[in-house]
């Protein structure tokens, strides 16, 4: 066990690797085998990440730091460390996969071997991306994923699930791909021979630079997010990936866009991203809008639930271009609600799927009749989805509206547009499945939730309840990272607010401004 | 003595080129056979002129001896016919054309710009020395290496052509 | 030795090299092109020549006679090659093997 | 007689005549017996690699009078090319018996062909370097007709001898007109030559040094140089397709870095744009070529085009970082070329070919492991991680950006996307699709089966520790005169 | 003086209501629809009869849950009342944040002060009494379990929002009640309309938080806190020129407005009220008219303190309260339903509310709130016994001469309809001549005119819904006149104390000086001007006017009404489209939104134009790939000549083109 608390990171990384090749290994007749163990090995990984949050302290500083030198001549080495950013996102992710193995325990019909197998490595490259300190690294796991969940679209997909496997793969370099130069370039401009995060990020860029560099992250990361423009290849990918595959992209790949504005566009770049900001800051704000309108009237519920995510993570984006340690908290916050209340939609809209292999809400209607169980949950996970509060999604919004007011009112005042819309495209398509009489027969004799789905379900709606009442127990150690992050980039920006200047304590410029 | 050897030189030359572009020219390959042995013999005069006459006296054996009459054999064996017209050429032609004569007066004119040494008239080049230098250990190894080279082209020649038993 | 020599063998080489890349262009007999090669060869030895002439060093004519030996064993193969295609299509004409494209 | 070096000709030596060794063994099997042709190249391979350590032990350094050398840069090479040889050897056999072409002179032919390679990369001297660029040559283009029966396979050989010879003799013309400046053929004599050229001959040795580029763009099929290369590599058998991909390929850049960073160095500033010019058309028509095949060995070619660009991209940057980047690209593109091919040889059964997207349809679910391992392969090819085509790739667009040419990186890095489609098209067709029907995959025999682990193993190998191999890539690159 | 268990206690009275639903919530299924079960088992079998007590059970905990939350409540109040008045503010706190953000922190803290008092014992009492009513009038529907769920969530929901003690926590009240609205109006679900009208409530009712989360981040901006205490102390401090017309304290005010109106249902945020009354009919009592309705009235008067430093919010308050209660009042005149009588008559009453915070009563908007709660959930009662009676029938037209049948309905109805029509000495007089009072005090002679006019209107749509209802003769089928019974006990005993409240709660409301008591805690303008006897003279005036006209028309001589409505036809269309705002806004919504939305956005916009663009690139590209193939013809000669021509280009550029 002294493996496990000196290399916490580095298990978590190669646990489910070792996983994967295990259930590789089996034979490919024990079907039941190999989901079990994909299942109990993704589960053991939960729970010594759970360890994560015992040898945890509150502060901005990396923590289970891990070095070892890879290629020593450019500077790139394993480097590894989470903190209270990425910790709840890496546990997020390992509490995402083993839910969604359970989940998917009788959707996936065919090749449950290979299913299992890309969970796992999908897996530890999420672990990966939230763990790396270092560029190198960091790009190796970002790109590496994207073949699991490749896979995942393509082979257990629907319909047009090769189209969309293959725009998801080919968006998404896309972008990564001029990140990677960017990456070169700021190899070369620094001059310092490393690629280590903390040190490039401790190296001023000229500005005329930064902005190229950072238009080329924010690309990236702006595709992954997905904000508006760069949606549209987040539609196709939900709609054809099998559940666990939506729950996954919405639950965390998603959540690797904001998360790389976080670590590294804006902290390597803060000139450029004090620039850039505001235009981000209006991209999300449409992103919130356009999402929820686009969202209100489709017709099929997993699209619905694709455009919705479009419009929530507009929310965390804003947050991001605020980037005061309350928005920026909120913003973080909100990622964990996203995945935990959209993975839950996904999951549930994947359970309607199994019974009547469609996804047309006008093939619904009236189900609050016959599965009244699964209505109840499911409204439960939609005022989740909306930020009621008491739920958690609440608390982040509020929290990015909240700390964004101060940059911009305009762009808050505009967000909450989307607060409106929310409810109505949510409540909306809840009418439309759940009540009324049932007049589609073949929803006659569909069957409630069972206690495997149930096993999956309670443990997020749970968790969404518990989060949006005791949030403080993660923003504990979500603030400190943030609040150290963002005074670290107010530093380096010239004409930004610094950071001493708390940005909740004054009055905002914006409040006085309106009274003219 | 020297105005000889230019008078040679240059109807040499001179034979070379016309019966080079005859090689290009011809429609027959038979007659393009025989005008290249015909630059072939005159390169050799031009080697001699130039002081190696080892090289003169190796190409007549080699090239236009063995080379050639391998290709006429082959053209016996084949009886290829004369090459019909070709209507498409014109515009390829052209263009080949306009590239050679770029490429030529590219080339030709660096060549006529830089200064080459005449070359010194004690020049040896006879044959003794020719095998000296040829196997010390600068091209020892090269002139080995060519014996795997004629194997291989001889193996590859034979599998290619022999006739398989099907 | 006339100084004018060398340059014009040169020249001349030079002449020969693009009449034999043309009749690669031009004719249309896989073995007249071929033949057309053999130009571009020899157009390569007279420049060696040349040179060698001009350095007053061997190693010049060292490099012909390895290349006569290369166009031996390229003939050859190459011959065989012409053989073992015209078994197949009985022609000679270069624009017919055109099979593999696009 | 001289004192006479054999070390750095010795790995040659042993390879030339096992080739020897399978003639005569194949010549004098009796009619109906299968000549143990496969056995005895792979033990002569193998044999040279272990002389090649003995010489990188014992006898580091030592040359022939100077043409021939045995230096780090060679040694690299002769490993790599010995370890090509060995991988096509092994994965022949089912192929050459699935397409009726089983016979011994086809391993003599590669060994000699190896032979020529060994050359290549050894010499420090034109004509040295001349022959033994024609001992591959040659034997390629046998190779490449072995399929008697199949007229692409002889369309291709001509194709392949014809612009071969073709481009010799402006390669040639290069070595003349390098001579005509320095008066040798010696690389280090005309690096000298070059960086101080007699009075009128500068521009002169500017057309020599376009010339050797155009034979050398020829062999390592760079555009506008490359039109032979998605005919040969589609009409040759699939393993000589493999063979050259991996290792014409790997030979050619080896000589191409030797000359251009050791004689040429000094023209460096000259050379450099055009180079860049070449590599940036190469990226750009290639994966576009590659995108319009259905053609999977066609796609492959074109695809090879495109890593030739890659691989220029490397030439361009300056420093150690650059010859080094180039040479570990050079071995992870030699392992993967061989696999991806090789995996196309093995499920080429009857000799059905062209391969097209539904011949590998299905492929993921009946023949997983096969599969999987040409999916690592095309992810490589990719250049997505964990492989050794990324690390690779990496390391080119570093030593790119770092030279100043950012431009070239996102030229490759955007191609690469392009490519990501193409191959993803071959991916799509093995997991996602039924199997097409009538489509029957053989077992794939032993030797191709170690031959693709090992590719697959060095594939994720490199992706994952790249450190030895670049050290080791490092350190043959320090031997380079330009490699400062 | 301190008294600790005024700590503990409001919380206990929170929870009560939410054990009750979570017991109800969790355990529900199990004892859920025992009418299937009946059908299966017919009737027999140990598992129905439990099934039958469990429901019964249920419903005597929820109950239980409701009763015990008011009676925790009014001891809390007590143990208040017995301190000196200027030391009744406690704010129970839990040990653990909500949220705590970097400055911002919102405790689990509540606040009870007055104020917070009248509030939950308006909403447990009234709360207790409609759980009760509820056991009869729900009694029978297969849902009952969910239902009484529900209806505890509410309780929760409703006494966290009238005791939480910063505006969060309150929005979480807020927002709860919101959606036990949403759940309760859409509790008959598969009535197509029911969901269609609990969606648009809660939509509707989201702008309105908008806007309320908003005014919350803006005032915290501003002001520096969401407490609802400091909020004043931030206010006061503020710099004077903060207080422009359009400064910050405005704004702030205007967006809780905002909030205010989408929850009370003004202008033009009152749509949603009248559809809600698809939900039953206690729900209607109990969320729609008595409680949750007025959590905007309650919003502006706890931040009184603040709406009174700003001239221009108290303005908008003032003019926004006084033209919802006339237009509601029209559109009262010609409603047929009798719920949507009362429905209009909820938000007409709800806008004086409004008009009293406007002219700065505050306290007197509390007064309003409070009388308005007992006789309006007494007439929803009712109506509900009616509709009871009358087997589920609300279109008055088909009733009528109901007086005899159902009696006790018929009295209790009787009272509910003075005391809101303002006769002396029922509540509503009180509270409605306070209104007006405060009105003609504060100096706004057109505020005070549309508010008698209204008064009057109130007094005339109430009387003929109860003429129409209870005079005259039958006018629905004979066989439903056969039906017509009178109702249970449980449903009777909660309109007799609700009639009772009526009665006396004017009256005790001043004997007791409640007014001043709130007034501790509420802004008043000070010093009043003159109390004119002639105005409640001239308010009860308006009222019997008001009643002895629709006696007229509706008793005396039927057919003016008709007469009257042909005589204006334009009136009549303009007062049966409600004034045209659910026309408007179902335009908005249905064409502007969803319709714009699905064809520019979604159509055309994004699978057009974006997704246009990203597949038209790969066109391109693949496009070009395909134009790549024609380099390569298959013919030797073209290669020879491509790599001529590279060649010479390639020297051509070393020659000329290289840079220096």
């Amino acid at each position: 066990m002294s493996f496990l608390d000196q290399h916490l990171l580095s298990s978590l990384i190669l646990l489910p690797l070792l996983a994967a090749v295990v259930v590789a290994l089996l034979p490919r007749e024990s079907v039941g085998l190999q989901k079990l163990v994909a299942l109990v090995s993704s589960a053991a990984v939960f729970l010594v990440s759970l360890k994560l949050l015992g040898g945890f302290q509150a502060t901005a500083a990396m923590q289970f730091k891990e070095t070892l030198p890879w290629l020593p001549e450019y500077g790139i080495a394993y480097r590894l460390g989470i903190d209270g950013i990425s910790l709840w996102l890496v546990l997020l992710t390992t509490f995402l996969t083993p839910l969604c193995l359970l989940g998917s325990w009788q959707g996936i019909e065919h090749r449950q071997k290979e299913f299992g197998v890309f969970m796992l490595l999908l897996e530890a490259g999420m672990i990966g991306v939230f763990c790396a300190l270092d560029l190198f690294l960091f790009y190796i796991f970002w790109e590496a994923m994207l073949i699991p969940m490749y896979f995942l679209i393509g082979i257990w997909g629907h319909e047009r699930r090769i189209y969309a496997a293959v725009k998801f793969f080919l968006y998404t370099m896309a972008g990564s791909v001029l990140m990677l130069v960017a990456f070169l370039v700021l190899y070369r401009e620094s001059g310092l021979r490393t690629f280590e995060l903390a040190v490039l990020a401790q190296s001023p860029v000229p500005p005329a630079l930064q902005a190229w560099l950072f238009a080329a992250f924010a690309l990236a990361f702006a595709i992954k997010v997905p904000m508006f423009p760069f949606h549209t290849w987040l539609p196709d990918a939900h709609v054809e990936a099998p559940t666990a595959g939506s729950v996954i992209l919405a639950g965390v790949l998603l959540k690797m866009g904001g998360y790389g504005f976080l670590r590294l566009a804006i902290p390597l770049f803060p000139q450029a991203a004090l620039d850039f900001g505001p235009w981000i800051g209006l991209l999300a704000v449409i992103g919130v809008v356009y999402g929820a309108l686009v969202s209100l009237v489709q017709p099929d519920l997993k699209k619905l639930v694709a455009y919705s995510s479009v419009s929530h993570l507009g929310f965390v984006m804003l947050g991001v271009a605020a980037f005061s340690t309350v928005s920026v908290t909120g913003a973080v916050y909100q990622m964990l609600n996203h995945g935990i209340s959209t993975g839950a939609l996904f999951f549930m809209v994947g359970m309607l799927y199994e019974r009547r292999h469609t996804r047309l809400i006008g093939e619904f209607g009236g189900l609050k009749n016959v599965i009244p169980w699964y209505a109840a949950i499911f409204l439960m996970v939609c005022l989740s989805s909306i930020a009621v509060p008491g739920f958690n999604g609440f608390v982040g919004e509020f929290l990015i509206l909240l700390g964004s007011w101060s940059y911009d009112w305009r762009l808050v005042a505009a967000a909450s547009l989307g607060v409106i819309l929310a409810a109505a495209y949510v409540l909306w398509m809840v009418k439309r499945v759940l009540y009324g009489e049932v007049t589609n027969p073949k929803n006659e004799g569909l069957r409630d939730l069972s206690a495997r789905e149930l096993c999956v379900l309670v443990p997020l709606v749970a968790l969404a309840l518990f989060m949006g009442v005791a949030s403080p127990l993660f923003t504990r150690t979500i603030e400190p990272a943030v609040a150290g992050l963002v005074e670290q980039v107010r530093a380096q920006q010239q004409g930004a607010p610094s950071a001493a200047q708390a940005p909740v304590t004054a009055p905002a410029p914006g409040a006085v401004a309106e009274g003219h | 003595m020297d105005s000889v050897t230019a008078v040679l030189f240059y109807a040499a030359s001179g034979l070379a080129l016309l019966s080079a572009m005859a090689v290009v020219a011809q429609r027959s390959p038979v007659g393009s056979a025989f005008a290249l042995i015909v630059t072939l013999c005159s390169l050799s005069v031009l080697y001699g002129l130039l002081g190696s006459p080892f090289i003169a006296v190796l190409q007549i054996v080699v090239y236009a001896g063995a080379i050639m009459v391998l290709f006429l054999f082959v053209l016996m064996l084949l009886n290829v016919k004369r090459e019909e017209h070709q209507p498409e050429g014109r515009g390829v032609g052209l263009l080949a054309g306009g590239l050679a004569l770029v490429f030529l007066l590219q080339v030709g004119a660096v060549v006529l710009a830089s200064t080459l040494q005449p070359g010194s008239p004690a020049y040896d080049a006879s044959t003794a020395r020719m095998a000296r230098l040829l196997f010390s250990p600068d091209y020892l190894y090269v002139f080995e290496a060519t014996s795997i080279l004629i194997l291989s082209a001889l193996v590859g020649a034979v599998v290619l052509a022999r006739k398989e038993p099907r | 030795m006339n100084p004018a020599l060398v340059p014009h063998a040169v020249l001349l080489s030079l002449a020969l090299f693009v009449i034999g890349a043309l009749g690669v262009f031009l004719r249309r007999n896989v073995i007249t092109v071929f033949m057309s090669i053999e130009l571009m060869l020899n157009a390569v030895n007279l420049a060696f020549v040349a040179f060698s002439r001009s350095w007053d060093r061997l190693d010049g004519q060292v490099l012909v006679f390895f290349v006569m030996t290369v166009a031996a064993a390229e003939a050859a193969v190459g011959l065989a090659i012409v053989l073992a295609l015209h078994r197949h299509k009985d022609t000679l004409d270069v624009d017919a093997f055109s099979l593999l494209k696009g | 007689m001289p004192n006479l070096e054999l070390q750095p000709v010795l790995p040659a030596l042993v390879v030339a005549l096992t080739g020897l060794v399978v003639l005569l063994a194949t010549a004098f099997t009796p009619k109906g017996r299968r000549a143990p042709a496969l056995e005895l190249a792979a033990l002569g391979l193998v044999g040279a690699l272990a002389v090649t350590f003995r010489v990188a032990a014992h006898a580091r350094g030592s040359s022939t009078g100077g043409a021939v050398v045995a230096d780090d840069f060679a040694l690299f090479f002769h490993f790599l090319i010995l370890a090509v040889g060995l991988l096509a050897v092994l994965l022949s056999p089912a192929y050459l018996r699935a397409t009726g072409a089983e016979r011994g002179e086809y391993y003599t032919l590669m060994l000699w062909s190896v032979v020529g390679m060994l050359g290549l990369v050894s010499a420090r001297e034109l004509i040295a370097l001349f022959v033994a660029l024609e001992i591959m040559s040659v034997s390629a283009y046998a190779l490449a007709g072995l399929q008697r029966d199949r007229v692409e396979s002889q369309e291709s050989a001509i194709k392949y001898f014809i612009t071969g010879a073709f481009s010799s003799a402006f390669f040639l013309y290069g070595v003349a007109l390098l001579y005509g400046v320095s008066g040798s053929t010696r690389l280090s004599v005309i690096a000298r030559a070059v960086a101080d050229p007699p009075a009128g001959s500068a521009t002169l040795a500017l057309l020599g040094t376009g010339l050797l580029l155009v034979g050398f763009g020829f062999k390592v099929a760079s555009v506008p140089f490359h039109a032979w290369a998605p005919d040969v590599y589609e009409g040759a058998p699939t393993s000589v397709t493999a063979f050259m991909a991996a290792g014409v390929k790997a030979a050619a850049f080896g000589a191409f870095l030797r000359v251009f960073l050791e004689a040429l160095q000094p023209l460096r500033q000259d050379w450099q744009p055009a180079v860049a010019i070449l590599a940036v058309v190469s990226m750009v028509l290639g994966n576009l070529g590659a995108l319009a095949q259905s053609n999977l060995k066609r796609m492959l070619a074109y695809s090879s085009i495109g890593h030739a660009g890659y691989l220029l991209v490397g030439m361009v940057a300056r420093g150690p970082v650059a010859a080094e980047a180039v040479m570990f690209y050079l071995v992870g593109y030699a392992a993967v070329s061989l696999g991806a091919f090789g995996v196309l040889a093995a499920i080429a059964r009857d000799g059905r070919e062209p391969l097209s997207l539904d011949d590998v349809a299905g492929l993921g679910e009946r023949r997983p492991v096969l599969a999987a391992a040409l999916t690592v392969f095309l992810i490589s090819l990719t250049g997505v991680p964990v492989s050794a085509g990324f690390v690779g790739k990496f390391q080119l667009f570093t030593a790119a950006v770092g030279a100043g040419y950012t431009s070239l990186a996102i030229v490759g890095v955007l191609m690469s996307v392009v490519s990501a489609y193409y191959y993803l098209r071959v991916v799509v067709a093995m997991y996602m699709r039924e199997p097409v029907e009538g489509v029957e995959w053989a077992p794939t025999g032993l030797p191709a089966r170690l031959a693709l682990l090992v590719s697959v193993v060095v594939v994720l190998g490199l992706g994952v520790y790249p450190g030895p191999a670049l050290a080791a890539a490092r350190q043959a690159a320090s031997v380079l005169a330009g490699a400062l | 003086m301190e008294d600790p268990l005024l700590n503990q206690l409001p919380f206990l009275v929170l929870l009560l209501p939410l054990v009750g639903f979570a017991v109800l919530a969790l355990f529900g299924d199990a004892i859920r629809d025992e009418e299937t079960e009946a059908r299966k088992s017919g009737g027999q079998g140990l598992a129905f009869r439990l099934r039958a007590e469990g429901t019964r059970g249920a419903m005597l905990i929820a109950c239980v849950m409701a009763i015990g939350s008011f009676a925790l409540a009014a001891w809390s109040v007590a143990r208040l009342l017995a301190l000196p008045a200027d030391a009744r503010f406690y704010q129970p706190s839990l040990t653990f944040d909500w949220i705590s953000v970097a400055g911002f922190t919102v405790p689990m803290g509540l606040l009870l002060d007055p104020l917070s008092s009248v509030m939950i014992l308006v909403v447990s009492g009234i709360g207790s009494l409609i759980h009760v009513y509820s056991v009869g009038y729900m009694g029978h529907d297969p849902e009952r379990v969910r239902y009484f769920s529900y209806l505890n969530l509410f309780l929760f929901f409703m006494l966290l929002l009238v005791l939480g003690g910063s505006l969060p926590l309150m929005f979480v009240g807020w927002e709860g009640v919101g959606l036990c609205s949403y759940l309760l109006i859409g509790f008959w679900f598969k009535k197509e309309s029911a969901s269609a009208a609990g969606m648009k409530a809660f939509v509707v009712n989201r702008v309105g938080d908008a806007g309320l989360i908003l005014g919350m981040i803006l005032a915290f901006s501003a002001l520096g806190s969401v407490d609802l205490l400091e909020l004043r102390l931030g206010a006061e401090g503020l710099a004077p020129e903060a207080f422009g017309a359009f400064g910050p304290v405005t704004w702030v005010c205007l967006l809780l407005f905002v909030g205010a109106c989408g929850k009370s249902a003004q202008i033009p945020l009152h749509v949603w009220l009248p559809d809600a009354m698809e939900g039953p009919t206690p729900v209607s009592a109990l969320i729609h008219a008595a409680t949750m309705v007025t959590a905007g009235v309650y919003l502006v008067s706890r931040l009184s303190p603040l709406f009174a430093l700003s001239e221009t919010a108290l303005a908008v308050v003032a003019v926004v309260g006084t033209a919802t209660a006339l237009m509601a009042a029209t559109i009262a005149l010609v409603q047929t339903d009798i719920k949507k009588v009362l429905a209009y008559s909820t938000v007409s009453q709800l806008g004086y509310m409004f008009l009293a915070c406007g002219v700065g009563a505050f306290w007197v908007a509390i007064f309003h709130l409070f009388t308005h709660a007992f006789f309006k959930a007494l007439l929803f009662l009712g109506s509900g016994s009616v509709i009871h009676a009358m087997s589920g029938e609300q279109d008055m037209r088909q009733m009528g001469g109901l007086r005899s049948k159902i009696p006790w309905t018929y009295w209790t109805f009787l009272v509910g309809t003075l005391a809101i029509a303002g006769i002396p000495p029922l509540a509503g007089f009180y509270s409605k001549d306070a209104i007006l009072l405060g009105a003609w005090g504060a100096h706004k002679p057109v505020l005070f005119g549309v508010g008698l006019a209204t008064a009057l209107l109130t007094a005339f749509y109430m009387s003929r819904l109860l003429f129409l209802t209870f005079f005259g003769r039958f006018r629905g089928s004979h066989e439903a006149e056969h039906h017509v019974h009178e109702s249970p006990a449980s449903m009777l005993v909660p309109l007799v104390v609700l009639a009772l409240g009526s009665v006396v709660t004017g009256w005790g409301w001043e004997r007791l000086h409640m007014g001043e008591a709130l007034n501790l805690v509420l802004a008043h303008a000070e010093g009043h001007g003159a109390h004119p006897s002639w105005l409640p003279v001239l308010a009860t005036l308006a009222a019997v006017v008001g009643i002895v006209a629709a006696w007229y028309a509706y008793v005396m001589s039927p057919e003016i009404p008709g007469r009257v409505s042909a005589a204006a036809r334009g009136l009549q269309r303009v007062l049966e489209e409600k004034w045209g705002f659910d026309l408007a806004f179902d335009w908005f919504a249905a064409r502007v939104v969803v319709g714009g939305s699905e064809s520019a956005l979604w159509k055309r916009f994004d699978a057009g134009l974006i997704d246009g663009t990203v597949n038209g690139l790969g066109r391109f590209v693949d496009a070009w790939g395909r134009a790549t193939r024609g380099l390569q013809t298959g013919l030797l000669r073209g290669y020879a000549l491509l790599i001529f021509g590279g060649a010479v280009l390639l020297l051509s550029y070393l020659l000329w083109i290289r840079p220096a």
